[in-house]
């Protein structure tokens, strides 16, 4: 295989920094948690369904507590107290709050010893449940094979899942390795998740756990029929991180969107909710054994490509910390990059290569998520089409794991089942007829696509390095990412932050990293 | 040049003059490339029925050149076929924002001539809609493809309120700021939510009778002119159009209006 | 799946059921993509005229989703619009040779239990047409994609006369051969040569009173079955039909002709 | 650059074998003349126009010649001694002939010396139109400044040649070099030029000589609007091809594709009748500073593009040594070859570059001329696109000369204006997206790329060591190239073949000869 030579100093020292500035947001975060994390423990001990006015139960509890002023306890800490106290399951009791029959704070009889023991043995069984699914996940790829790189993402978009499913299976039929079905505009400023099966959505539909449990099935079926197992993509970026990740994990998605700095930047959610909510919810996809993506790609879709590069770099340094941080393996990494230079760019073939062969180095366990071009995409489906081709050329080049499939009609409309058949065609081709040409090239030696990497490597340290020195909020706040500028107080859903109480636990953090530590790399 | 034309085939027959074909080698040939996909089983009764498509849109000689499965019940089509008829061209028109372009220089002098103050302009990406892009490239000081934008006129005092505005939000600040002008990006256009989502905003600004207070301005990659006009607002951009383009139309427009009002 | 096409959208609305529409990304869209270029200069009344083209081929919701200047009286297009009426599946028919395919074996076998002798089998590319391949892939030894040609048919003879063959010649050398099947191959389909040079073959034919001692079949990327017949032939090959094909065809369509002939 | 190694010695061998199977060729066909070199002649010395049924003069006088049989001694001879006999032109000969008023064979009273000097200083001023035009090109290109490789040659085939300019012209404007005015099918096979502007043609337009001057006219036009000089190319392979040279010559075409084996292989051309005449063509085309292109590519449109390869560098050998003989320079060689594997195939991107870079490499001054797919396009229009982008590709990465540009809809129709439009948009964005990528790679030592290139090479030679063994026209009979067997006495156009007589004379071979040497190479 074809390498570039790397200052492996530089990223020495970048990781190095990115692991202070992670370090700094724990630190500081660690005193508190959030309404959805707390909400994601509800669903982990069995809270599921919708109060009479479709508010889903693990909302009513969490904001009953929050009501009475006592969610800084925890709700495991309540549930155990209510559990103790009555005899009634989780489920139960959230009934009883809902109907307004039951009020939680009230039961704290308990001793908060046995209360740690009851929430500690029930997080055993909801960890039994994700280790299942992960077990069969794991069951499913032996029978069949692991997929070769790079897996063919492709996207469902019609915001009705039943449509969703027909669309998803006749793109596994075709060729897809991965199915992410996009969520609709605006459910990541949610602070609930829907509930059941939904058929209206705009530019996606509707991430709810029953959604999750159809699409699951039917891809299930369409990859028993075609031998192989096909993977399953949702988002928990948004205000519902942790929550979503729980249903991911219980309807055993593979793969999840999973980006706190997405979500500030581009949807504008508090940076302190957000950044405590990853935390939670990394620790979920990882016990579940779910691949990450992050999206440091987006950058790329607002600033310009070949100027922000190093952005895009520094962002994954940093989301590697974090991701570590929630125990998870390289391999569970898919950090996000992207192919977002102007085709009317000379060598723009040649840089990205450069590119995506540097991080493809720089992180070489993680499975790299490529996106393809979308900025540049136009009406011209023709010219999309070649855009889509060097994209996939690059991604075979360099190995990446996750082929995000460009659709030719990217700046037109959510993909038709056409355009779909056609990107795959078309990175199944691509992939065919360069099947070897990577190993029967090298790259000279301090070429043009060698100081490429080592500029982009070179701007990404002193950022890093900047943000090491200000703290992430800061560098945020200065609009470090994207050009786009966030205030460390401002955004949606900093109300749902409070400080941790003395008797606050959250048994499931301690049992989902040790999970981690044992369960297999994916 | 005429006698060339003749040359070049059926130029004479009937129809020919007055009716606007598509071109595909030879003039009036009408050829138009189309492709779909139907719901059905690949065979050849799928590609009869393509064909019967192709027809039935009004296009002769249609040739089927590909045909495909992409699932048990869904076949894609390439399709080729004549478009005879044509279309009189005469009649077509179009609703476009015809006022000359001025240099921002201009629009800054003119502005100071015929108001002898600064214009106020707020923006946003309003509803669920998230593209920021858009309004960016016509208000943020750097602008767009070699555009600068409102931020950089000196006599323009431009507000972005970013992405994901909702409407009601959107009135407030913009009584707030005393805006002369609103501008709207609105770039999801999925199941028609921009058409929704102008509607409402329309709707809402009547009913508060703010209406006649503010230019109404819309944008995005599928708005037109037309568009924006059959929604109630008072002008629509889309691409290719930048903040010179935006800015003239609304220095110019104001004027007339405040022409109108002050009765001169 | 009834429930589940329910839940898909539009199924029950008025002509859902028994209408066919091309699908987008949901039941009943209609979506359809198009291109074509119009003679007349870029700009906004290009794209209203290329609107026009679009919604006078009865597409509704039109998109014009790209402009181009392709030479300064020239633009290119490339639209969407929803085909919503949709058409009457149930009256697509299909006129295609329906003959069960055999192996070259049974075809072997049935010729020499029917016939008791070998079948002659004279082919060409007409006209002024050079193009061999397809003609070759139905005759060749080797065949083409896996099928083998007539030449490896142990109770076929054929005579393969390669390209550009005229007309008067081929019949005389069909005559000559004393074939029982006549394979013309046609590949160059600008303004309808192929249809002419068909067509004359068939009138020389009538005109010799020799149509009926031949069974005509005619091959080729536009061919069809349905244009054959139109054409006066007895049977047309297009892309995807190979030597077993058109033998099992040829085969069975003899011993029908021999039967009524013989009274059985 | 990247370079592959290549056994030179084998190269060296290989242009030995073509060079005794070119001499075999041209000894035995010295002694022949054809009908069209006559024609052709008869065009040099300024007979113009058709006779009342609309037949040529040049066609009128030389089967008038051909008739008395006195056609061996050459129609120069005959021309000599009508016009020392008479005082009339050769044009007013020509017109007696036709109107049945003069017999040439009756005129043989000159001296067969004196009627050589008149041939040779009539000859002189032909030469003078001829080199006017390659003047005249020459200083344009020196203006403007010479185009970049590959230069984009985009073809035109409407059978309308006033519809051809107008594509022609919005062809250039889009960016292509080189205007390729397609032929009617069916010209090759008539043995006569048809005259005048022609508006009706089957997937391609007559090459006539007014059809040539209207296209020059437009791309002239086009040209000096633009600021760059547009290349005019056209077809004189078939059974006028010295004729159709002469008349290119005339009309200052720039490109001139031109091979006696494709005549053979698919026209069914008499071998004898074409070499003959591809002989003189090539000398004809030599002295007007015109580039041929040879037609090899076309082997792999019926044989497999695999298999085969080695046909393709063995006939541009071939032609290599045919073209030297004619006195033409590397740099007016144009020889053909393909991008025609099928896309099902793996590597099928790395074996088609390894291919054109040996052909590159092998011949290092030719201005190689390089086909896109056509046999494996379909009617997926979409799929075609990104064929194409592959090719456009190879064709940057190899700096070839030529780039014909692919069509999307190669295997529906002769191309639309915008089909044209979005080809030239694809080769563009290609050259510019892969501007330096050949510099900063290096092929693998020993890799499959190499490897490939050897074996083509060896096949090659080892098949033009086996002709020079039999004979060329043996290797035709046995259907070495293409598959395509032909007959030393069938196909089209023998007839036309006779030997020389005593007082033969063709002045204007030595002095095309001549002229080549001094001309300068374009
Ligand atoms: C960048 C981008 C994003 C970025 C946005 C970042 C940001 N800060 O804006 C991110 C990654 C966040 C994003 C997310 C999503 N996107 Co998005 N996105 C795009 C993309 C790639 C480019 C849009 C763009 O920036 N264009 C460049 C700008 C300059 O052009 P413009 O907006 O047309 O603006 C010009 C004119 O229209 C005009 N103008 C625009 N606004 C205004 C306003 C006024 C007043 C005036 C006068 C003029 C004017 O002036 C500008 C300059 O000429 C398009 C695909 C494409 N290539 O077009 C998809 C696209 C728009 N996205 C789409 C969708 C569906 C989404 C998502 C819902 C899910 C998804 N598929 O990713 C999410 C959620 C977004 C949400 N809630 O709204 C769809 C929309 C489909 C449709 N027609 O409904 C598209 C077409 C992609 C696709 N095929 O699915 N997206
Ligand atoms: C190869 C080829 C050539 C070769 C032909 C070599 C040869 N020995 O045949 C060469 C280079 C010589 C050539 C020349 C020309 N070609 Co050409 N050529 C092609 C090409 C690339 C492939 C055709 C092919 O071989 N297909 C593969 C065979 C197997 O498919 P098929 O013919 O459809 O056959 C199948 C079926 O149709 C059926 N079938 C076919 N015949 C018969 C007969 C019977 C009896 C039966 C039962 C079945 C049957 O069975 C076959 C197997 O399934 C096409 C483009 C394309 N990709 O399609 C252009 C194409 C056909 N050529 C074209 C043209 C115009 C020409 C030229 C006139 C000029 C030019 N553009 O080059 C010249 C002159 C030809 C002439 N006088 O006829 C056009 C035709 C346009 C049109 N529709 O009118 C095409 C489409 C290219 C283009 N877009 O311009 N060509
Ligand atoms: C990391 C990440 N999260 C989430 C999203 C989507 O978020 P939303 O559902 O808010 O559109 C994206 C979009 O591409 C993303 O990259
Ligand atoms: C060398 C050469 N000559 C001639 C032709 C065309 O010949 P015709 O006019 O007979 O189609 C080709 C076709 O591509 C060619 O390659």
């Amino acid at each position: 295989m074809a390498e570039l030579r790397i200052n492996w100093d530089k990223v020495a020292k970048a990781r190095e920094a990115s692991s202070a500035i992670a370090d700094d947001v724990v630190d500081r975060l660690s005193r508190f948690t959030t309404v959805t994390v707390e909400r994601s423990i509800a669903r982990l001990y069995g809270i599921d369904g919708v109060d009479a006015y479709d508010v889903p139960l693990s909302n009513v509890v969490v904001d009953h507590l929050q009501e009475k002023g006592v969610l800084g306890e925890g709700i495991a800490y309540w549930l155990a107290q209510g559990v103790l106290s009555t005899g009634l399951s989780p489920q139960a009791l959230a009934e009883g709050v809902a109907r307004g029959e039951i009020e939680l704070q009230r039961f704290e009889k308990a001793d908060p010893y046995l209360c740690s023991l009851w929430a500690k043995e029930q997080a055993e069984k909801a960890l039994g449940r994700i280790r299942a699914n992960r077990k069969f996940r794991e069951k499913k790829i032996r029978q069949f094979g692991e997929r070769p790189s790079p897996l063919l993402y492709a996207i469902v978009a019609t915001g009705n899942i039943y449509e969703d499913m027909v669309q998803a299976k006749a793109a596994a039929r075709q060729g897809a390795d991965v199915i992410a079905v996009i969520r609709t505009t605006g459910q990541s400023l949610l602070d609930y998740v829907p509930y059941g099966a939904t058929t209206e959505g705009f530019g996606g539909t509707m991430a709810t756990q029953e959604n999750f449990r159809l699409m699951r099935a039917a891809l299930d079926e369409a990859g028993d029929e075609l031998g192989r197992y096909v993977r399953l993509c949702n988002y928990c970026s948004g205000l519902c991180m942790p929550e979503i990740a729980v249903m991911g994990a219980f309807e055993r998605l593979d793969v999840m969107l999973n980006d706190a700095l997405y979500g500030i930047l581009f949807r504008d959610i508090n940076m302190q909710r957000t950044l405590i909510d990853q935390s939670f919810s990394r620790m979920v996809n990882g016990a579940a054994g779910i691949i990450i993506n992050t999206g440091e790609d987006n950058y790329l879709t607002t600033s310009d490509a070949w100027e922000e590069a190093h952005t895009v770099l520094a962002s994954q340094f940093i989301n590697e910390q974090f991701a570590l941080r929630a125990g998870m393996a390289e391999e569970q990494m898919g950090l996000g990059h992207a192919f977002e230079m102007t085709p009317g760019m000379k060598n723009s073939f040649v840089f990205e290569l450069a590119q995506a062969q540097m991080a493809r180095q720089i992180f070489p366990d993680a499975p790299l998520k490529y996106m393809p071009p979308t900025k540049h995409m136009t009406g011209n489906i023709f010219r999309g089409h070649i855009q889509d081709a060097l994209f996939n050329m690059v991604t075979v080049l360099t190995n990446q794991r996750f082929l995000l499939l460009g659709m030719m009609t990217e700046a037109i409309h959510t993909p038709h089942i056409s355009d779909r058949a056609l990107a795959i065609e078309n990175a199944q081709y691509m992939k065919r007829a360069l099947a070897d040409f990577a190993s029967e090239i090298e790259f000279r030696e301090g070429g043009i696509m060698e100081q490429r990497a080592d500029d982009v490597l070179t701007q990404a340290l002193s950022l890093l390095e900047s943000i090491r020195a200000d703290s992430l909020f800061h560098a945020i706040e200065m609009g470090r990412f994207a050009g786009i500028k966030r205030r460390r107080e401002g955004g949606k859903g900093l109300d749902g932050v409070t400080a941790k109480g003395e008797h606050y636990d959250n048994p499931f953090v301690g049992l989902f990293l040790s999970e981690q530590k044992e369960g297999m790399a994916v | 040049m005429r006698s060339c034309m003749n040359q070049r085939g059926n130029q004479d027959d009937a129809m020919a003059g007055d009716r606007l074909r598509p071109y595909g080698d030879t003039m009036n040939d009408g050829r138009v490339q189309v492709s779909f996909t139907l719901p059905i089983p690949d065979g050849d009764r799928a590609v009869e029925a393509a064909k019967e498509i192709v027809l039935s849109m009004g296009l002769t000689n249609p040739v089927v050149a590909w045909h495909e499965s992409l699932d048990k019940d869904f076949t894609f089509f390439v399709a080729y076929g004549s478009h005879e008829k044509g279309i009189d061209y005469s009649k077509v028109k179009v609703q476009s924002v015809d006022v000359p372009v001025m240099s921002m220089e201009e629009t800054d002098r003119m502005i100071r001539e015929r108001f002898g103050r600064k214009l106020r302009v707020i923006g946003a990406s309003t509803g669920t809609d998230a593209h920021t892009v858009g309004i960016d490239a016509i208000m943020n000081m750097k602008g767009y493809a070699g555009h600068y934008g409102l931020e950089r006129y000196e006599m323009i005092d431009a507000l972005n309120l970013g992405s994901q505005v909702l409407n009601e939000d959107f009135i407030r600040e913009a009584v707030a700021f005393d805006a002369d002008v609103l501008l709207v990006s609105q770039t999801v256009t999925q199941k028609d939510v921009h058409i929704n989502n102008i509607t409402q905003l329309v709707e809402l600004l009547e009913a508060e009778s703010l209406r006649a207070r503010f230019l109404l301005i819309i944008g995005g990659p599928r708005v037109t002119h037309e568009l924006a006009k059959e929604l109630g607002c008072d002008a629509g951009f889309g691409p290719g159009k930048y903040a010179d383009d935006v800015a003239s139309y609304f220095v110019t427009e104001l004027d007339k209006r405040r022409e109108s009002n002050t009765g001169r």
